[in-house]
């Protein structure tokens, strides 16, 4: 295998991408290019993981070189989305049929895979944007086409990850400036002033990516309106994947963040708010897709989080969370896409006692809600574990933040099962069949790796997570998992449990387990306001710019006052001064003429 | 060489006229001819230009207005991006155009506003440059009050004398520039000029006539109010070369021929930074499609300031980038308008909606444009924006860099917000069709353009990067 | 042959006077027309035989006439303007009388400016001076219009102010020279640089000028005849009646007998300064058309008389291309009045609108004229202004050159607006039966704007052996 | 110069400057126009008594004669122009008033 | 003597000017010109030119008060009560013109500029007719000029108004 091969990951979805255009017009065609594509690329990657590559093209010059670098860390990462791109576009071969924009879909889902196994394999940071910041077309193309008002969320979307890659722009321009180089591999410096800045606006695009907050807002928006799979694929997986893989990248090789940096205090409060905010937002939703959603918001809190202790265990953690939150997450929203596509609906209000309709949905659900609660032995319990030792070891508030967040987190998990899946079926899901077997499969495939993950966690851990800190980072390190802090989860779930059995008991279904909540008196303010959007810095940025256009526009009518009024006024004031002196009195023009004069003789004769 | 790039299109745009007589069609086709003409003779001055030379042909008449014409990378760079974005706009002219009254008029303005670019460009006395600038200026008035009424006209007034006031200043500065070295030819005022700068009152006289070329603040509203005129001239001369006029002088004059004192390479971007960012505030708040647009090119015009004049080589280098991919994305933008225009007869986005359902070309290739100059990849505008703005902040202006920034930001914002209410939402009205398939292919070959200008960088680049190569100011 | 340039034309009156009524009426057009040209020609392609040959007739008289390049150049231009007078007066003047005696007077003019370009004596000076003023004065009038006949008795009165300034002037002169020669004027100036009489004579004579050239604040006779003139007239006053009684004098008189002086220069200067900002700012606000170019003439003499002021070579070279040019796209503007005028019936700018579609050939010139009056490139106008601007900066007078650019503005403002009310816009239902003027406008437009066009163009050409040996007549 | 000659100067000097005022006074305050051609004369008096007074001081009696006779001509050409215009106002108006004249303005 | 005799003539010259300006009756006014011509005309004999005294006297004194004469003739007449109210209003403007003539004589008398000119030397031909005819030829060609365009001017504004 040549270094050529390095490129097929990003080719083989491109040229698939083409496919699907050329042949969307033959019935049926475009899945199977389409599967095709994600077939290649996923033999591509397995093939091409474990081993280290290096590949470079002229490109645009100035520091801008097309330099691709395959090592353990891109080649997992690529493993994954292609694994993911694979498993997805199977389902969409169900998903998707009778939707006219399928072929859309295809094309860009491609397209994304492409430009993720781009931005991954990149060793330049412009070309790593360039891969990046090109998700954004495709990104706005995937929300765009799921109907009339999506348009409205994609825009969101666009405007929130636009200007926080362009910040990203701006933190490569810095870094590029500061370390001399662009290539990734061969920047290694610690942030003093300047790169503590670039540092900040690198870590905004990353986590903008990923999703955390604050530039979390167009999840929930898109979650709504966009086709169910892209949810999966792009802010469920892929985004996550690439925005920690990138956050995992700048703050361990580009900069050498210790535990003593206020950016690591800083990253690490980012993701406590972020676990706690999202979480209590998740759990007042009424619907499948949008309570997902603010789950996925949430969970990136606890990668940041992991990730911001800069510590060995953390940093695993985090990084094991980033894999098993891309598996469980992209199987609850396939089970979502499933119950939309049978239901009709994804409004919990609508939904109920679809268990015994979609057994095997609701047994995947099962797994990936237990995962994503934490509860052992799957494979979100193991790396929350390791998050929630980083954090201790960092301060108790933080841990005391992911602990109450995997509270929340188990509770809004029962509510929506319970309000889906168990309870009465109402009239309309009377006919409700099981999903199509195409899209089965990634879901139980997904959540089969869920289950081995969580059994064989050190299978992971030590084939996928351990190498990317490398020996040294490791040294000394065990990831025993300490005991106390079990039994604390596991007391903390079963007070969920209990939790949920006592709201349900006293507010009598499922669904309204956590009204008591979204309507006590501090929270009802709160949460009313946040409903209204008062919090969602979009909202918030976009009164800002409105006031900065606002007084922009006054300072351009200002300037063209200046032409249109001033200039135009003041030279017709003259004139009609002047030519008001011109009375047609040419005795008046004698004594001009006169004075005149007597000013030329008192010039002339000054001299003398 | 040089001459007949200049003169074929100066001289032949007076044939059009009596063309005009015999056929409409053969006058088109000469107006187009003309254009490609230069294209083709520039690309083949390209070859020699590129490999180092630089190709010069002169006019000696032994005194000060020697008419010299002068190539070098930069010259043919210029040239080349022009004539190529004027072809385009020529030949979706040929849709558009044909609807209206003056034809002849128009054909003749047009081709004499890109003879006179082309002048301009190669021009190697200021004097000369000056004359082809003015040309420029009758031209392009006589363009934007091509419809005759009397709003145009005043604004098209307007632009004039906004224009005239910043050159005449020009002018002042380059007799400044003749009183200190004696000679109105750049080759002879480098060698006198040496090391030592240029006199400050100079340099801002003639900035004064950059800005109000290129509309930059405190020069730039007539840019908006020119709007009035046929949608190819608002491109031709918001977006392709009329604009570009102001930025191609500021290249040639303070990067490639002088030195100029350390305030400018603060002061000149610092006025791009408030120009970038308050006419993206205006852009933001107007209604009219077409001046957002404009809006849009003064605040952009503000980008390749910023990196002209911090003359480190990256951001030299993008902003030549910039010329290049604003001229094709934002040409494409006001194609595109056009055709909105010419269709719906109505220019307040407030008003229209849904047009992606009965103009879809059109409307993708304006996301495609817009992406551009929003400096989204895989659009070439992306790679100019980011150079740019590595360069401004390899000169250390941090803070300016950080203004851009949000000037970016603004761009996404207003340019996604003219799309969402030009082409998204609810179909107001019905009947509304796709425009002629000429000026449908032109927009789409600008979009493809602006995608493929991303994806094969390489080229551009390359062609910028033999560019700079042959300008002295930039600091290394 | 010097002298032929004013002999020729008396013969020319003589002859059409011949009791051969109708013969002559039609001859007199083309005698006007053979006597233009043919001066026109001898000055462009400078026949030896003309120049150096023995002057047959002059050696009847001893007229000391004397011809340098600036006389040439308004040997020059008085041919064009005469010509384009000529050819507009013959389409404008219906009555065959009237147009007869049109015929005269203009050649009668042409006489007066002849002389006055050529003359070397100070009173000889004033004498044609009167000719040409008497004449226009005639001319003004002749179609005793109320409004042409109070225009012509402004002028006359203030024109006779300024005969009174300079002969006074002359008096006391000659009491210091002895004479009234140039030459020898110069030498009692000289002599007595710092005499009270003298610096007195010298501002007054300066001040008659003034009026006769119509400086602010020596003006107010002229809009109103400009404005008020017939057509034809108006074409001959601007173009160059005004130049050479006026302008043509100050520069002869400031160059080579009272000056140069540096205090003379001051009062050039302020006064064309002063004119060029008052002119301007006045023809804005104007929506008379005529009246509109009349203060644009004001303002553009000052540009002449500020280069006169500045007093280099390049300057005084610039201030004569400029009235060159000047004499050249304001005839042209007012041969484009001229048209609209006799088209529409009206001067009122306000009434028009439109007229471009009608009268292409007319639009068309008047856009050449105005774009070189507004010193856009790559026109005439351009360069003279060029060569002014340079010529005071290099001179250290950055603030008049500041007035001067920026002037051009406010000029290029208000026939921007000229250009929109008359020939831009939408036509009016009125003015639906306008048709493009007839050949005897048409074609003297269309000479002049080539020739406004031609002189741009091909100015770097003919800079080193034409413009720059203008300034030979400096001592 | 003999100071009998400079008397005489500055007597005719004196006596010429103030008709010189008493015509420039006429020509601003009169409203009649025949009264302010006669303004007129009265100017054209004064500057020939200036021309003559010269040439006497100066000894060039001749020349001054000559240039004085040539000032009369031209000057009563110049009357005749103007009464002939203002003959004509008055043809159209039926008077002579100067304020009648004051069309032509701004 | 001589002295005294200009002096006298001299007042008379402003003298009849100013009566010239005063009068309101436009018919003095004409007679005042003559007269003030016929005195410049002495004047002129008192300072050695003959000729031009003679031509001031023929051509001033007669020939243009004849035009104003029968100018003031060809327009309206004026009755007497026109004639009050016009006195009224002339005066109103003019009744400082004595005035101003006196205090301009005071200050001009006290204001001694000394000849600060060097005065040139004595002539080489004094004689008016051989100045006029040999000399000054281009002045005479001059002159036919001017009183050819005045036979225009008298052709072209005269003679229609006859019709009229």
């Amino acid at each position: 295998m040549n270094e050529f091969s390095i490129l097929l990951p990003i080719i083989i979805p491109l040229v698939g991408a083409m496919l699907v255009i050329i042949v969307r017009r033959l019935g049926g065609m475009k899945e199977g290019a389409a599967l095709l594509a994600t077939i290649f690329s996923l033999v591509t990657a397995i093939m091409l993981y474990g081993r280290e590559l290096n590949y470079s093209l002229p490109w645009a010059g100035f520091g801008m070189e097309f330099t691709l670098r395959l090592y353990h860390f891109s080649a997992f990462i690529l493993l994954a989305v292609s694994v993911f791109a694979f498993l997805i576009t199977l389902y969409c071969c169900s998903f998707m049929r009778g939707k006219s924009y399928g072929v859309w879909f295809y094309f860009y889902l491609l397209i994304s895979a492409a430009m993720v196994n781009g931005a991954v394999l990149a060793d330049n940071l412009i070309l790593m944007l360039f891969f990046w910041e090109g998700l954004l077309v495709t990104l706005f193309g995937m929300i765009a086409i799921g109907g009339k008002e999506a348009f409205k969320a994609a825009t969101k979307a666009f405007i929130i990850i636009g200007i926080c890659d362009l910040c990203m722009m701006f933190g490569i321009a810095l870094t590029g400036y500061l370390a001399g180089t662009m290539t990734i591999s061969k920047i290694s410096m610690s942030p003093g002033s300047l790169g503590s800045v670039a540092f900040i606006f690198l870590m905004i695009g990353a986590i903008s990516k990923a999703g955390s907050m604050p530039f979390h807002s167009w999840i929930p928006d898109a979650a709504v309106n966009a086709p169910l799979p892209f949810m999966a694929f792009l802010p469920a997986s892929l985004e996550k994947l690439l925005g920690i893989y990138f956050l995992a990248r700048i703050s361990l090789d580009m900069f050498k963040l210790d535990v003593n940096s206020w950016l690591s205090i800083l990253l690490m409060v980012i993701g406590s708010i972020t676990i706690l905010a999202a979480v209590m937002m998740a759990l007042i939703q009424k619907d499948y897709k949008k309570l997902l959603s603010y789950h996925a918001i949430s969970q990136v809190g606890y990668m940041v989080l992991g990730i911001g202790t800069c510590l060995p265990v953390g940093i695993v953690g985090g990084l094991f969370h980033m894999i098993n939150h891309a598996l469980y997450k992209s199987c609850l929203f396939l089970t979502g896409g499933s119950v939309e596509k049978q239901a009709g609906t994804t409004s919990l209000d609508k939904l109920g006692g679809l268990a015994l309709k979609m057994p095997i949905t609701f047994i995947c659900f099962l797994v990936a809600a237990a995962s994503i609660s934490g509860v052992p032995p799957f494979n979100g319990f193991f790396s929350k574990e390791l998050v929630y030792e980083g954090a201790l070891q960092r301060g108790a508030i933080f841990y005391l933040a992911a602990v109450l967040g995997s509270f929340f987190t188990a509770a809004s998990f029962l509510k929506l099962g319970h309000s889906a899946f168990l309870g009465k079926v109402s009239d309309a899901n009377k006919n409700v069949k099981e999903a199509a077997p195409a899209m089965l499969l990634p879901m139980i495939v997904i959540a089969l790796i869920c289950i081995l993950f969580g059994v064989y966690n050190h299978f992971p851990l030590s084939n996928f997570i351990k190498p990317i800190l490398g020996e040294q980072r490791l040294a000394g390190h065990e990831f025993a998992i300490n005991t106390t802090l079990i039994v604390i989860t596991v007391v903390v779930l079963t007070g969920a449990l209990l939790h949920h059995l006592f709201a349900v008991k006293i507010t009598g279904s499922g669904l309204k387990s956590a009204d008591y909540i979204r309507y006590a008196p501090v929270f009802r303010g709160i949460y009313n306001r946040a409903e209204n959007k008062y919090f969602d810095p979009y909202d918030i940025g976009l009164k800002i710019v409105n006031v900065i256009t606002k007084t922009a526009w006054r300072i351009d009518r200002a300037v063209d006052w200046i032409y249109e009024g001033l200039t135009v006024r003041a030279v017709y004031l003259f004139s009609n001064g002047i030519r008001s002196a011109h009375t047609g009195n040419y005795s008046l023009y004698i004594v001009w003429s006169l004075l005149g004069a007597v000013l030329v003789l008192i010039v002339i004769m000054k001299s003398v | 060489m040089l001459l007949l790039i200049v003169f074929v299109p100066l001289t032949g745009a007076f044939t059009l006229p009596i063309a005009g007589r015999v056929s409409d069609r053969l006058r088109n086709l000469l107006a187009l001819g003309f254009v490609l003409i230069s294209l083709v003779l520039t690309a083949a001055i390209s070859m020699p230009v590129f490999s180092g030379e630089t190709v010069t042909s002169a006019a000696i008449f032994n005194n000060v207005y020697n008419f010299v014409l002068y190539a070098d990378g930069l010259a043919v760079f210029m040239a080349f991006v022009s004539a190529l974005i004027s072809a385009i706009i020529i030949f979706y002219s040929f849709g558009y155009i044909s609807h209206y009254e003056n034809q002849n008029e128009y054909y003749l303005m047009v081709v004499l506003f890109f003879g006179g670019m082309m002048g301009l460009v190669f021009s190697g006395n200021l004097i000369f440059l000056y004359l082809f600038w003015e040309i420029t200026a009758i031209t392009s008035w006589r363009l934007i009050g091509f419809f005759r009424e009397k709003q145009h006209v005043l604004r098209a007034d307007k632009a004039f004398m906004v224009t005239m006031f910043g050159s005449v200043l020009m002018l002042v500065g380059f007799i400044s520039i003749y009183q200190q070295t004696g000679s109105f030819e750049l080759a002879a005022i480098k060698s006198a000029l040496g090391t030592g700068h240029l006199s400050n009152l100079a340099a801002a006289l003639i900035l004064a006539g950059i800005l109000s070329k290129s509309a930059t603040l405190p020069l730039h509203t007539w840019l908006p109010d020119a709007g009035v005129a046929p949608s190819p001239v608002t491109a031709l001369l918001h977006a392709a070369l009329l604009v570009k006029i102001g930025v191609y002088v500021f290249a040639r004059l303070f990067v490639a021929t002088f030195t100029v004192d350390e305030f400018w390479h603060t002061a000149v971007p610092v006025i791009a930074a408030v120009s970038a960012l308050v006419s993206a505030g205006a852009a933001m708040v107007d209604t009219d499609l077409k001046r957002i647009i404009a809006y849009s090119t003064v605040s952009q015009i503000g980008f390749i300031f910023l990196g002209l004049s911090i003359g480190n080589e990256i951001g030299v280098a993008g902003a030549l980038l910039y010329i290049m991919m604003h001229g094709l994305a934002k040409g494409g933008l006001f194609l595109c308008a056009g055709i909105v225009e010419q269709n719906t007869k109505i220019k307040d986005i407030t008003k229209l909606g849904g047009l992606i359902k009965t103009m879809p070309i059109t409307a993708v290739s304006f996301l495609l444009c817009a992406f551009s100059v929003m400096g989204i990849p895989p659009f070439g505008g992306f790679f100019s924006k980011y150079m740019v703005i590595a360069g401004a902040v390899q000169s250390g202006h941090l803070w300016i860099s950080l203004t851009f920034l949000v000037g970016a930001f603004l761009t996404i914002i207003y340019l996604l917000r003219v799309f969402n209410m030009v082409f998204l939402g609810e179909v107001r009205f019905a009947g509304v069709k796709e425009g002629s398939a000429v000026m449908v292919i032109s927009v789409a070959v600008l979009a493809v353009l602006s995608l493929a200008g991303g994806i094969l960088i390489y080229w551009p680049c390359q062609f910028v990067l033999s560019t700079i190569q042959q300008l002295p100011g930039i600091v290394k | 042959m010097l002298s032929l340039f004013v002999l020729l034309p008396f013969l020319a009156i003589v002859m059409l006077n011949l009791p051969l009524k109708t013969v002559t009426r039609q001859l007199a057009l083309w005698f006007g027309i053979a006597l233009s040209a043919g001066q026109v020609f001898v000055v462009i392609f400078q026949p030896d035989v003309f120049w150096n040959g023995t002057d047959l007739l002059g050696r009847f008289f001893t007229l000391r006439l004397q011809a340098d390049n600036l006389s040439m150049v308004m040997l020059l231009s008085i041919g064009i303007v005469t010509f384009a007078a000529i050819l507009v007066g013959r389409q404008t003047i219906a009555d065959s009388r009237l147009r007869f005696n049109f015929m005269n007077l203009v050649l009668l003019s042409l006489i007066g400016m002849n002389g006055t370009v050529l003359l070397t004596d100070l009173f000889s000076l004033y004498i044609f001076i009167e000719v040409v003023a008497i004449s226009s004065f005639i001319l003004i009038a002749f179609q005793r219009d109320l409004n042409a006949l109070e225009g012509a008795f402004k002028y006359i009165i203030l024109s006779a102010v300024a005969t009174v300034l300079m002969l006074l002037s002359v008096s006391v002169l000659l009491m210091a020279a002895g004479d009234t020669s140039f030459s020898s004027v110069a030498a009692a100036v000289k002599n007595s640089s710092s005499s009270h009489f003298v610096r007195f004579a010298i501002g007054i004579f300066i001040c008659g000028l003034f009026i006769k050239g119509g400086l602010v604040p020596f003006h107010g006779w002229l809009p109103a005849a400009y404005s008020m003139a017939p057509a034809a007239v108006s074409v001959l006053l601007a173009g160059i009646v005004t130049k050479v009684s006026g302008i043509y004098a100050l520069i002869r008189l400031s160059t080579s007998v009272f000056g140069p002086d540096s205090s003379l220069n001051a009062v050039l200067m302020i006064a064309g300064a002063v004119s060029i900002v008052i002119g301007a700012l006045a023809a804005t606000g104007q929506s008379d058309f005529k009246r509109m170019l009349a203060y644009s003439s004001i303002s553009q003499v000052g540009y002449i008389i500020l280069a006169l002021g500045c007093g280099t070579k390049l300057a005084l070279v610039g201030a004569v291309f400029h009235l060159f040019n000047h004499s050249i796209f304001k005839s042209l503007l007012f041969v484009n009045s001229a048209a609209v005028e006799q088209q529409t019936g009206t001067s009122d700018m306000d009434k028009m609108g439109g007229l471009g579609s009608r009268m292409p050939y007319t639009n068309a010139t008047s856009l050449i004229a105005f774009l070189s009056t507004a010193g856009v490139p790559p026109l005439a106008g351009f360069w003279s202004k060029l060569i002014i601007v340079i010529a005071l900066w290099q001179s250290g007078y950055y603030i008049y050159a500041f007035i001067a650019i920026l002037s051009s503005i406010i000029t290029l403002g208000y026939l921007l607006s000229m250009q929109r009310r008359v020939f831009f816009g939408i036509l009016s239902d009125k003015l639906q039966a306008v048709r493009e003027a007839g050949f005897g406008i048409v074609f003297p437009a269309c000479v002049l704007a080539a020739i406004t066009v031609g002189v741009g163009l091909s100015f770097p050409f003919i800079f080193n052996s034409f413009i720059i040996p203008i300034g030979a007549f400096l001592k | 110069m003999t100071n009998d000659m400079a008397v005489v100067l500055w007597l005719f000097g004196v006596a010429a400057a103030l008709v010189l005022i008493v015509g420039f006074y006429c020509l601003i305050a009169t409203v009649n126009l025949i009264r302010a051609l006669i303004g007129l004369e009265i100017l054209t008096k004064a500057v020939t008594l200036f021309i003559i007074l010269a040439g006497y001081v100066t000894g060039r009696t001749g020349l001054a004669q000559a240039l004085a006779i040539t000032l009369i001509i031209i000057e009563v050409v110049v009357v005749v122009v103007a009464v002939g215009v203002v003959l004509c106002v008055f043809s159209h108006n039926k008077s002579v008033d100067v304020r009648m004249i004051r069309n032509v303005k701004g | 003597m001589v002295l005294i005799l200009n002096i006298i003539l001299l007042v008379l010259f402003v003298v009849g000017a100013v009566w010239t300006m005063m009068t309101t009756r436009l018919l003095h006014s004409a007679v005042g010109l003559a007269f003030t011509s016929a005195v410049l005309t002495v004047l002129m004999f008192q300072l050695d030119s003959p000729l031009a005294a003679v031509f001031e006297l023929s051509v001033c004194a007669g020939l243009v008060s004849a035009i104003f004469i029968s100018t003031i003739m060809l327009t309206k007449r004026v009755t007497a009560e026109e004639l009050i109210v016009q006195r009224k209003i002339r005066l109103a403007s003019f009744w400082f013109l004595p005035i101003v003539v006196v205090a301009a004589a005071i200050v001009l008398s006290l204001i001694h500029i000394p000849v600060d000119f060097k005065l040139p030397e004595p002539p080489v031909e004094n004689n008016v007719k051989n100045i006029m005819w040999n000399l000054r030829h281009l002045d005479l060609m001059g002159q036919i000029a001017i009183l050819l365009t005045g036979v225009f001017g008298v052709v072209t504004l005269f003679k229609e108004s006859k019709h009229d």
